[in-house]
C-alpha cells in the first residue's frame, strides 16, 4: 500500500488506542470500561495489521489475529464473568483521585510521554516511530489506573491496559516482536488475568467487597 | 536639545517642588497642591518617556551627587515606556487624589509630601543607568510607597499589618536584588550599566545563572508573582486609593522592567531553563491570582489579586520572548515582547480606572465588601460607567483594552511550536499547550470575576444602608476616572498608536530588529501570519448593535412599538416582595466555582443550623461562613515565621539585659577574631 | 442506549389522530396576535390536583397539545395565556392577581374545571375566596370535574386557532 | 476585501437570521417524533416569534440598561460572528476580524451581557443563571482556546478562513487523529455552549435545575423575541463553524452564482444534519448534576490537549 495511506491508517489506529485509554479513565461503569478495553484490544489489533500489510509479513499477520484474538475476545470475555460474579458492584465509585483530576493528570502524563520518548523517535524518526509516544502514554494511563481505582476489576483493567501499551511501543520499536515473543507475552498476561480473577472472587468471599482497600484488614 | 532629558528633568524638579510646597502650604490648600504639582510630574514623566520611545534617549551623569559611584542616568526606549506608563498614572492618580485625600483626612503634611517623591522615585528607576543609582532610587520608591501604605494605620488597625507584610518582604525584595546585583558587579569593570553589559556577555554560566535567580526573586517579589506576592493583596488594597492605583497600575511594572533589562539586556538572553522558569512562574501566577480573585469578596483586593494575575501574563510573554530568543527565533521573540510590554500599558491603564473607581465606591459608601454593595448604578452612574468600562477592558473580551494584548501572547505561544516551523525543542512543544491553556483558563476566569465584581457591587438592588444612600463623587475624582478612561477607550481601539513605541522599547532588550507588529488600523503580524483590527470589530459590533436595535422597531408592532415600556413589579413568584437579601452576593456567586477548585484553594466553609429550643426539626437560623485562606501562604510563609520566632526565643536567652554581659560579647567577639587571624596566618 | 432505541422504534407514534378544529370563538374574545402559538402558564389556584393531572396528560404524547402550538412555560413573563385550576383560596387570590400582572398584553385566562368556574364542591368553603373570574378576568372556560384531556385540548385550540 | 467575502457577507446573515428559527424548529420536531408526539411543526418557533414581537414591551420595577441592553448585544455578537465567520464562502467579509480567537471572544461577550442582565435584576433566579452560566464559560474557554490551537497549528495560522482552505485543499487531515480529537472536544463545548442536554435543558420548568433559562426568566415580549432569536442564531453559528472547520466541502471558493448556491446548499444540509443528530443524541440523555459538568469539561479539554499533542506526536 502506499505511504500516505499507511501513515493515515497507523495514526488512525494510534488515535483509537489513546482515544479508548483516556475513555477507561474517564467512565465509571465497569461494564462500559471493559468494552472500551474490548474496542483497544481490536485498535491494537488495527495497529499491528498495519505493520504487517506494510512488511507483508504472514508472522505479523498471525499476531494480529492472536491480538485480535485474545485482547479483544477472550480477555473482555473473562473480565465480563468476573464482572458478572462480582454482584452489585458495577461502578467504579469514587476513585483514589477524582475523575477530572485524573483526567487533568493524563493530560500531564501525555506530555511527560512526549518528553521521554523524544529521544528514542529521533533515532529513527519515520512515521512509525513517531507513534511510540502514543505507546507509552497508554503505559503510563495504565499505571495510573492501576494506582487510583479501587475496584479489583477496574485495577486488572489498568495492568492490561499497561501491556498494551508495552506491546505498541515493542511493535513501533522494532516493527515485530517475533511471533514467540507475542506468544508468550499473551500467555502470562492470561496467566495473569486467571489468577487476578481467582483472587477477586476469594475477595468477595471473604469481605463481600472487591474494594482492594479492604486487604489492609488482612495486616492487622 | 533633548525632549527625554528636559522632560525627565522638569519631572524630578516639580516633584521635588510639589513635595516642599505640600510642607509649607497651609492644609486646606495642601491637597489640591499636591494633587496638581503631582499630575504636572506624571504629565512631564509621560513626555520624557514618549520622546524616548520615539528614539531621543539622553546620558547624564553626576558623580558628585551621590557618594561611591555617583548618579548616572541613561533614559533609552525600554525605560521611556516605563516611565510613561508611570508617568499616565500619576497624572490621573494626582487628579483624583486632590478631592479623594481631602475626604479622607489625608492631608497630613507627611502623606501629601511623600507622594509626589513616589512618584518621582518610580520615575526615575527605569532611568538608572548605574547599580548604585538603580539601588537608591529603588529603596527610595520602597520607602515613599511603604510611608503611603500605612498612612491610615491609626484609623484602621489592619492597616498596620499590611504595612509590616509589605515592609518586611519588601526588603527582602530590596536585599536580593542588592546581593544579585553586587555579585555581577563584582565581575564587571565598573557597577555602570554599559560595563555590566560588557562583562555580562563573558560572564560564566554558573554565575549568570545566579545573578538571574536571585535578581528574579527580588524583582518578581516586586511584581507580586508567586510565591512572593503575600503582601500584595495586603497592602493594594490598605492603602489610600489612589496610591493603590499608583502602586498596582505602576509600581509592580518596575519588576517586569528589572527582569526584562538584567535578563535581556545587561545578561544578553542567558539559558533556556531561565527562561522557562520565568514561564512557569507567570502561569502558576495567573491562575492563582485569578483563581483568588473570583473567589474574594472585597472590591480592592480582588483588584490586588487580578494584578498578580495579569503581572503574570506579562510573565508568561517575557519567559515565551526569552525561550524563543535562547531558540534563536528573533520574530516570535519580538512578538511575545511586545505582547508583554503592550500588557504592561494597558493593564495600567484599566488598573488605575478599576482602582480610581473603587475607590470613589469607599468614598461613597465607606465599604469595599461586595456582599454589602449593589444598586450604584442609578446612585453614582459614572463611576459605575468607569468600573463597567474597566471591567470589560480587565476581562480580555472585544472591545475591550485587554484583548488585543492577549490575541499577542496567544499568537505568538501558538506559533511557537515545532510543528509550526520554530527549532524551540521538546521544551516548547510542552511548554506552549500548557502556556495557552493557563492563559484561556486566566482568561475564563477573569470574566467570571469581573461579572461578580461589577454585576453584584454595583447593579440590582442595594444590600445594605450604605449602599443605599450612595452618592457621586466631586468632579475632580471623575476627571481622574475620565482620564484613565479615556486612556482606556483610546488602547482598546487603536492600540497601534503604541506598538512602534513597544517595539523600539522591545528592540533595546532583543537587539536590533524589525518591529513585531505593523500596520495603523489593523495588526498585521510580521513574520507570522495573524491578522486583528480592534477599530474595525468594534466599528462592527456598534453597526450591529444598531441594526439589531432598527430591526427591533420596524418588526415590532404597533402595541411593542409604544415608547413607554410598562413598569412591572419583579416576578417574585407571586409570593411578597423580594428583599435585597434574596439577592446573589458574591459569596453565593463564587460558590460553584469555589466547588469546582475545592482541591486547588481548598476554602474554609462553616455551616451552624440553630434550632428553636421547643423541636430541632424546626430551624431558627442558617449561618453560613467561608474563608478562602491563601493556601500557599499557610504552606510556605508560615512555617518560616515560626522558624523565626524560634530563633527569636533562642536569642531571647542570650539577651539577659545585664549591660556587662553585652559588652563581654564584644569582648569575646573580639578576642575570637583576633585568635582566628593568628591561627590563619 | 441501543434497548431504548428499540423501545423507541417499536413505540413508533402514539399521537392519536388530530380531531377536527372547534369552531373558532368570536373573534372579540380571542386576540389575532396570539395566532398559531400561545404560550401557557399553569396556576394552581387551589384544586384538588384532579385538574393537574388532566393537563399533564393534555401535554403528554397521546394527547400531544404541543402540536397545536401550545405550550407550558416557566415564567408568566414568557406566557400569553394563564391556565387556572381549583376554586380560588384566600391565599392563592393575591398570588392569582400578581401573576396576571405580570403577563404581558394581549393575555387571556383559561379556567379550567368546574371548580374554577364556580368553586365546584368547594362552593361556600371558609377558605375559598370565590371563582377565577371573581379574581381575575376571565375569558374561556373549559368545564368537567376533572375536563377529560379532549376537552382542554379542544379548549387550547380555541386559543391558538390551529 | 474581496468580492466573495462582500457576497458571503451579505448571504450568510440574512441565511442564519432566517434559517436558525427554522433548524430549532427541526430539532423540536425530530425530538418530538422520537418521542412518539406528533410535533408543532417546523415553523412553530417562527410563529412564536411573531407572537412575542406582537407583544408589548415591560420593564421589571429596578432594572437598568444593562436589562435593556442585553439582548441586544447578544443579537449584535452573534451578527458579528455569522457575517465574518466562513460559512459559505472561504473569504471573510472582514478580514481582520475573522480570528477564530476573536469570534470565541464575541460569543462570550454575548453571555456576559444575558448575565450581567440576569445579575441586574436582583431575583433570585438570574442571580443563580448569572453564576451557573460564568462557570461554565470559564471552564469551557481552555478548552476551546486549546483546540483552536490543535486546528490551527498545522495550518500556521487562527484566521478561520485560512484554516478552512487549508482543509479544502488537504482533505485526507480531516481523518487525522489530531482533527478526529478537536472535533470531538468541540463537540463537548458547543453543547456546553449552547445549553443542551446533558449540560442545561433547554426545556425546563424547574427554575432550580436551569442555567441559561435562569437569566432571561424576566424577559416578555420583543425582547424574549431578540433573546430567543439570537440563542438560535448563535447555535447555528456554532453547528456552522464545526461543519465548516471538520466537513468544510461544498463551501464557495469563488463568487460564482453557481458555487453560492452549492455553498448555500451545503451549509444548510450540514448543519440541519448536525442539528439532528444533536436532538436525536438528547433523546438518550439526562441532564448531568451541575457539579458533574466540570468532570465533562475536564475530559473535552483533556482530548484537545491530546489533539495538540496528536498534532506533533504524529506529524
Amino acid at each position: 500500500m502506499n505511504e500516505t495511506l499507511f501513515v493515515q491508517l497507523l495514526n488512525l489506529a494510534c488515535g483509537a488506542l489513546l482515544l479508548t485509554a483516556v475513555l477507561v479513565l474517564w467512565r465509571r461503569e465497569l461494564a462500559v470500561i471493559i468494552r472500551v478495553f474490548a474496542v483497544q484490544g481490536v485498535a491494537l489489533a488495527a495497529l499491528v495489521a498495519v505493520l504487517a500489510a506494510r512488511e507483508e509479513s504472514t508472522e505479523l499477520w498471525a499476531v494480529a489475529a492472536g491480538v485480535l484474538v485474545l485482547r479483544a475476545g477472550v480477555l473482555p470475555y473473562l473480565l465480563r464473568r468476573a464482572l458478572a460474579s462480582a454482584g452489585e458492584a458495577r461502578r467504579e465509585t469514587r476513585p483514589l483521585v477524582n475523575v477530572a483530576a485524573s483526567l487533568l493528570a493524563a493530560a500531564v502524563l501525555t506530555l511527560l510521554a512526549y518528553a521521554v520518548s523524544r529521544p528514542l523517535v529521533e533515532l529513527a524518526p519515520s512515521a512509525v516511530t513517531q507513534a511510540i509516544p502514543v505507546g507509552v502514554t497508554v503505559v503510563l494511563i495504565g499505571f495510573f489506573v492501576l494506582v487510583t481505582r479501587r475496584r479489583a476489576l477496574s485495577q486488572l483493567v489498568g495492568f492490561l491496559l499497561m501491556d498494551n501499551g508495552i506491546t505498541a511501543v515493542g511493535f513501533l520499536t522494532t516493527s515485530g516482536v517475533g511471533l514467540v515473543v507475542e506468544l508468550g507475552v499473551s500467555l502470562d498476561v492470561l496467566l495473569a488475568v486467571l489468577v487476578l480473577q481467582v483472587l477477586t472472587a476469594r475477595m468477595r468471599e471473604t469481605f463481600g467487597d472487591t474494594d482492594l482497600d479492604e486487604l489492609r484488614e488482612l495486616r492487622d | 536639545m533633548n525632549l527625554a532629558a528636559v522632560g525627565l528633568g522638569v519631572a524630578v524638579a516639580v516633584g521635588v517642588l510639589t513635595a516642599l510646597a505640600a510642607v509649607v502650604v497651609p492644609a486646606p490648600m495642601r491637597s489640591t497642591v499636591t494633587g496638581a504639582g503631582t499630575a504636572l510630574t506624571g504629565a512631564a514623566g509621560v513626555v520624557a518617556g514618549i520622546a524616548a520611545m520615539t528614539g531621543e534617549s539622553f546620558t547624564v551623569a553626576l558623580p558628585a551627587l551621590l557618594p561611591l559611584s555617583g548618579v548616572s542616568m541613561t533614559l533609552d526606549a525600554l525605560g521611556g515606556l516605563f516611565v510613561a506608563v508611570t508617568g499616565g498614572v500619576a497624572v490621573a492618580a494626582g487628579i483624583y487624589g486632590i478631592s479623594y485625600t481631602r475626604s479622607h483626612g489625608l492631608d497630613a503634611r507627611l502623606v501629601q509630601a511623600v507622594f509626589p517623591l513616589f512618584v518621582v522615585a518610580m520615575l526615575l528607576v527605569p532611568a538608572a543607568a548605574s547599580v548604585g543609582t538603580f539601588l537608591v532610587c529603588w529603596e527610595l520608591m520602597a520607602l515613599t510607597s511603604l510611608l503611603l501604605v500605612v498612612a491610615e494605620h491609626r484609623r484602621r488597625p489592619e492597616v498596620a499589618s499590611a504595612g509590616r507584610w509589605y515592609a518586611v518582604m519588601t526588603h527582602l525584595g530590596f536585599v536580593t536584588v542588592l546581593v544579585g546585583l553586587l555579585v555581577f558587579v563584582a565581575h564587571a569593570a565598573d557597577d555602570s550599566f554599559p560595563a555590566l553589559r560588557e562583562a555580562g556577555r563573558q560572564l560564566s554560566p554558573g554565575v549568570a545563572g545566579l545573578v538571574f535567580v536571585v535578581t528574579l526573586a527580588g524583582f518578581s517579589s516586586k511584581a507580586g508573582i508567586l510565591p512572593l506576592h503575600a503582601w500584595l493583596p495586603r497592602a493594594h488594597p490598605e492603602a489610600p486609593s489612589h496610591v493603590s492605583a499608583l502602586m498596582s497600575a505602576a509600581m509592580v511594572n518596575l519588576g517586569v522592567y528589572g527582569m526584562v533589562r538584567v535578563g535581556f539586556d545587561l545578561l544578553g538572553g542567558g539559558a533556556r531553563w531561565w527562561w522557562l522558569l520565568v514561564l512557569a512562574l507567570g502561569a502558576l501566577s495567573a491562575v492563582y491570582g485569578i483563581l483568588q480573585a473570583a473567589m474574594s469578596t472585597d472590591l480592592k483586593r480582588l483588584l490586588g489579586q487580578s494584578t498578580t494575575e495579569n503581572m503574570g501574563l506579562v510573565l508568561v510573554g517575557v519567559g515565551a520572548a526569552g525561550l524563543f530568543a535562547t531558540s534563536g527565533d528573533r520574530v516570535l521573540a519580538g512578538l511575545a515582547l511586545a505582547a508583554a510590554l503592550l500588557h504592561v500599558i494597558v493593564h495600567a491603564a484599566f488598573k488605575t480606572l478599576l482602582f480610581l473607581a473603587a475607590g470613589s465606591v469607599l468614598h461613597a459608601t465607606g465599604t469595599r465588601d461586595l456582599d454589602a454593595l449593589g444598586g450604584l448604578r442609578p446612585r453614582m452612574p459614572v463611576t459605575t460607567a468607569a468600573f463597567g468600562l474597566g471591567a470589560l477592558a480587565a476581562s480580555a473580551l472585544p472591545p475591550g483594552t485587554a484583548f488585543v494584548s492577549e490575541w499577542l501572547l496567544l499568537q505568538a505561544l501558538i506559533h511557537g511550536l515545532p510543528a509550526s516551523g520554530t527549532t524551540g525543542g521538546t521544551a516548547a512543544a510542552i511548554a506552549m499547550p500548557v502556556a495557552v491553556a493557563a492563559v484561556a483558563l486566566t482568561a475564563g476566569l477573569a470574566v467570571a470575576t469581573f461579572v461578580k465584581a461589577f454585576g453584584v457591587g454595583f447593579l440590582a438592588k442595594p444590600r445594605t444602608a450604605a449602599a443605599e444612600n450612595a452618592y457621586e463623587s466631586p468632579p475632580s475624582m471623575l476627571a481622574g476616572m475620565g482620564l484613565a478612561g479615556l486612556a482606556c477607550v483610546v488602547l482598546a481601539v487603536l492600540p497601534t498608536i503604541v506598538l512602534p513605541g513597544v517595539a523600539t522599547a522591545g528592540s533595546v532588550a532583543l537587539g536590533a530588529g524589525e518591529s513585531a507588529v505593523t500596520g495603523a488600523v489593523t495588526l498585521r503580524l510580521v513574520g507570522v501570519v495573524g491578522s486583528l483590527s480592534p477599530l474595525v470589530l468594534t466599528l462592527a459590533l456598534v453597526a450591529a448593535l444598531v441594526v439589531a436595535a432598527g430591526a427591533v422597531r420596524v418588526v415590532a408592532t404597533r402595541r411593542a412599538r409604544r415608547v413607554a415600556r410598562r413598569v412591572v413589579r419583579l416576578w417574585d413568584c407571586g409570593a411578597g416582595p423580594l428583599s435585597a437579601r434574596m439577592e446573589y452576593t458574591a459569596t453565593s456567586f463564587a460558590e460553584p466555582l469555589q466547588r469546582v477548585f475545592d482541591n486547588v484553594v481548598q476554602p474554609e466553609t462553616d455551616v451552624d443550623v440553630s434550632h428553636h429550643e421547643e423541636s430541632r426539626y424546626l430551624v431558627q437560623a442558617v449561618e453560613y461562613r467561608r474563608r478562602v485562606p491563601d493556601r500557599i501562604e499557610r504552606r510556605l510563609y508560615q512555617p518560616v515565621l515560626a522558624a523565626v520566632a524560634a530563633w527569636g526565643r533562642a536569642g531571647r536567652r542570650l539577651a539577659t539585659g545585664s549591660v556587662h554581659r553585652y559588652l563581654g560579647y564584644g569582648f569575646y567577639t573580639v578576642c575570637g577574631l583576633l585568635i582566628l587571624l593568628a591561627v590563619t596566618r | 442506549m441501543l434497548s431504548l432505541w428499540r423501545k423507541i422504534r417499536r413505540t413508533g407514534r402514539v399521537a392519536e389522530p388530530a380531531p377536527p378544529r372547534p369552531a373558532a370563538p368570536p373573534a372579540d374574545r380571542m386576540p389575532v396576535e396570539l395566532a398559531g402559538s400561545v404560550q401557557i402558564r399553569h396556576v394552581d389556584a387551589g384544586s384538588c390536583n384532579g385538574c393537574e393531572v388532566e393537563i399533564g396528560s393534555a401535554f403528554g404524547p397521546v394527547y400531544d397539545a404541543e402540536r397545536y402550538g401550545a405550550r407550558l412555560v416557566a415564567s408568566p413573563r414568557h406566557a400569553d395565556a394563564l391556565l387556572v385550576t381549583g376554586p380560588v383560596t384566600r391565599n392563592m387570590a393575591e398570588p392569582l392577581r400578581r401573576t396576571y400582572d405580570a403577563v404581558p398584553r394581549p393575555k387571556l385566562v383559561v379556567a379550567v374545571g368546574d371548580c374554577a368556574r364556580n368553586c365546584g364542591v368547594f362552593a361556600g368553603a371558609y377558605g375559598v375566596a370565590g371563582a377565577v373570574r371573581d379574581v381575575v378576568p376571565v375569558d374561556l372556560e373549559i368545564a368537567g370535574c376533572p375536563p377529560r384531556p379532549e376537552a382542554i385540548v379542544e379548549g387550547l385550540r380555541k386559543l391558538t386557532g390551529r | 476585501m474581496t468580492a466573495l467575502g462582500i457576497v458571503g457577507g451579505v448571504v450568510q446573515p440574512v441565511l442564519i437570521v432566517a434559517g436558525s428559527p427554522v433548524l430549532v424548529g427541526v430539532m423540536r420536531q425530530v425530538r418530538a417524533r422520537l418521542e412518539g408526539r406528533a410535533g408543532a411543526g417546523i415553523g412553530q418557533p417562527w410563529r412564536d416569534l411573531r407572537k412575542l414581537f406582537r407583544k408589548e414591551r415591560v420593564a421589571p420595577r429596578g432594572t437598568s440598561e444593562v436589562f435593556r441592553a442585553a439582548p441586544l448585544v447578544l443579537m449584535a455578537t452573534t451578527t458579528v460572528v455569522a457575517v465574518v465567520a466562513p460559512f459559505v464562502t472561504t473569504d471573510p467579509a472582514i478580514g481582520p476580524v475573522a480570528d477564530l480567537f476573536a469570534v470565541v471572544a464575541l460569543l462570550a461577550l454575548g453571555a456576559v451581557a444575558l448575565a450581567l442582565a440576569g445579575l441586574d435584576t436582583g431575583t433570585a433566579f438570574g442571580g443563580m443563571g448569572a453564576s451557573r452560566e460564568m462557570t461554565i464559560l470559564a471552564l469551557v474557554e481552555p478548552t476551546l482556546l486549546v483546540a483552536i490551537f490543535a486546528l490551527s497549528v498545522r495550518v500556521g495560522s487562527t484566521n478561520l478562513g485560512a484554516i478552512v482552505s487549508s482543509t479544502l485543499h488537504d482533505p485526507a487531515r480531516v481523518i487525522s487523529p489530531a482533527s478526529l480529537l478537536a472535533a470531538v472536544a468541540l463537540i463537548v463545548v458547543i453543547v456546553a455552549e449552547t445549553g443542551r442536554l446533558p449540560v442545561d435543558n433547554p426545556s425546563t420548568h424547574l427554575e432550580l435545575t436551569m442555567v441559561h433559562e435562569a437569566m432571561v426568566l424576566e424577559y416578555a415580549g420583543p425582547d424574549l423575541a431578540v433573546i430567543e432569536w439570537a440563542s438560535a442564531m448563535r447555535l447555528f453559528v456554532l453547528l456552522g463553524l464545526l461543519g465548516s472547520l471538520f466537513a468544510p466541502w461544498g463551501i464557495a471558493t469563488a463568487a460564482a452564482p453557481i458555487a453560492l448556491l452549492v455553498g448555500v446548499v451545503a451549509l444548510m444540509v450540514k448543519v440541519g444534519l448536525l442539528g439532528v443528530a444533536l436532538a436525536a443524541g438528547e433523546v438518550f440523555l439526562a441532564k448531568l448534576r451541575l457539579f458533574r459538568v466540570p468532570e465533562l469539561l475536564a475530559g473535552s479539554f483533556l482530548l484537545a490537549l491530546l489533539a495538540v499533542a496528536a498534532s506533533f506526536f504524529l506529524a
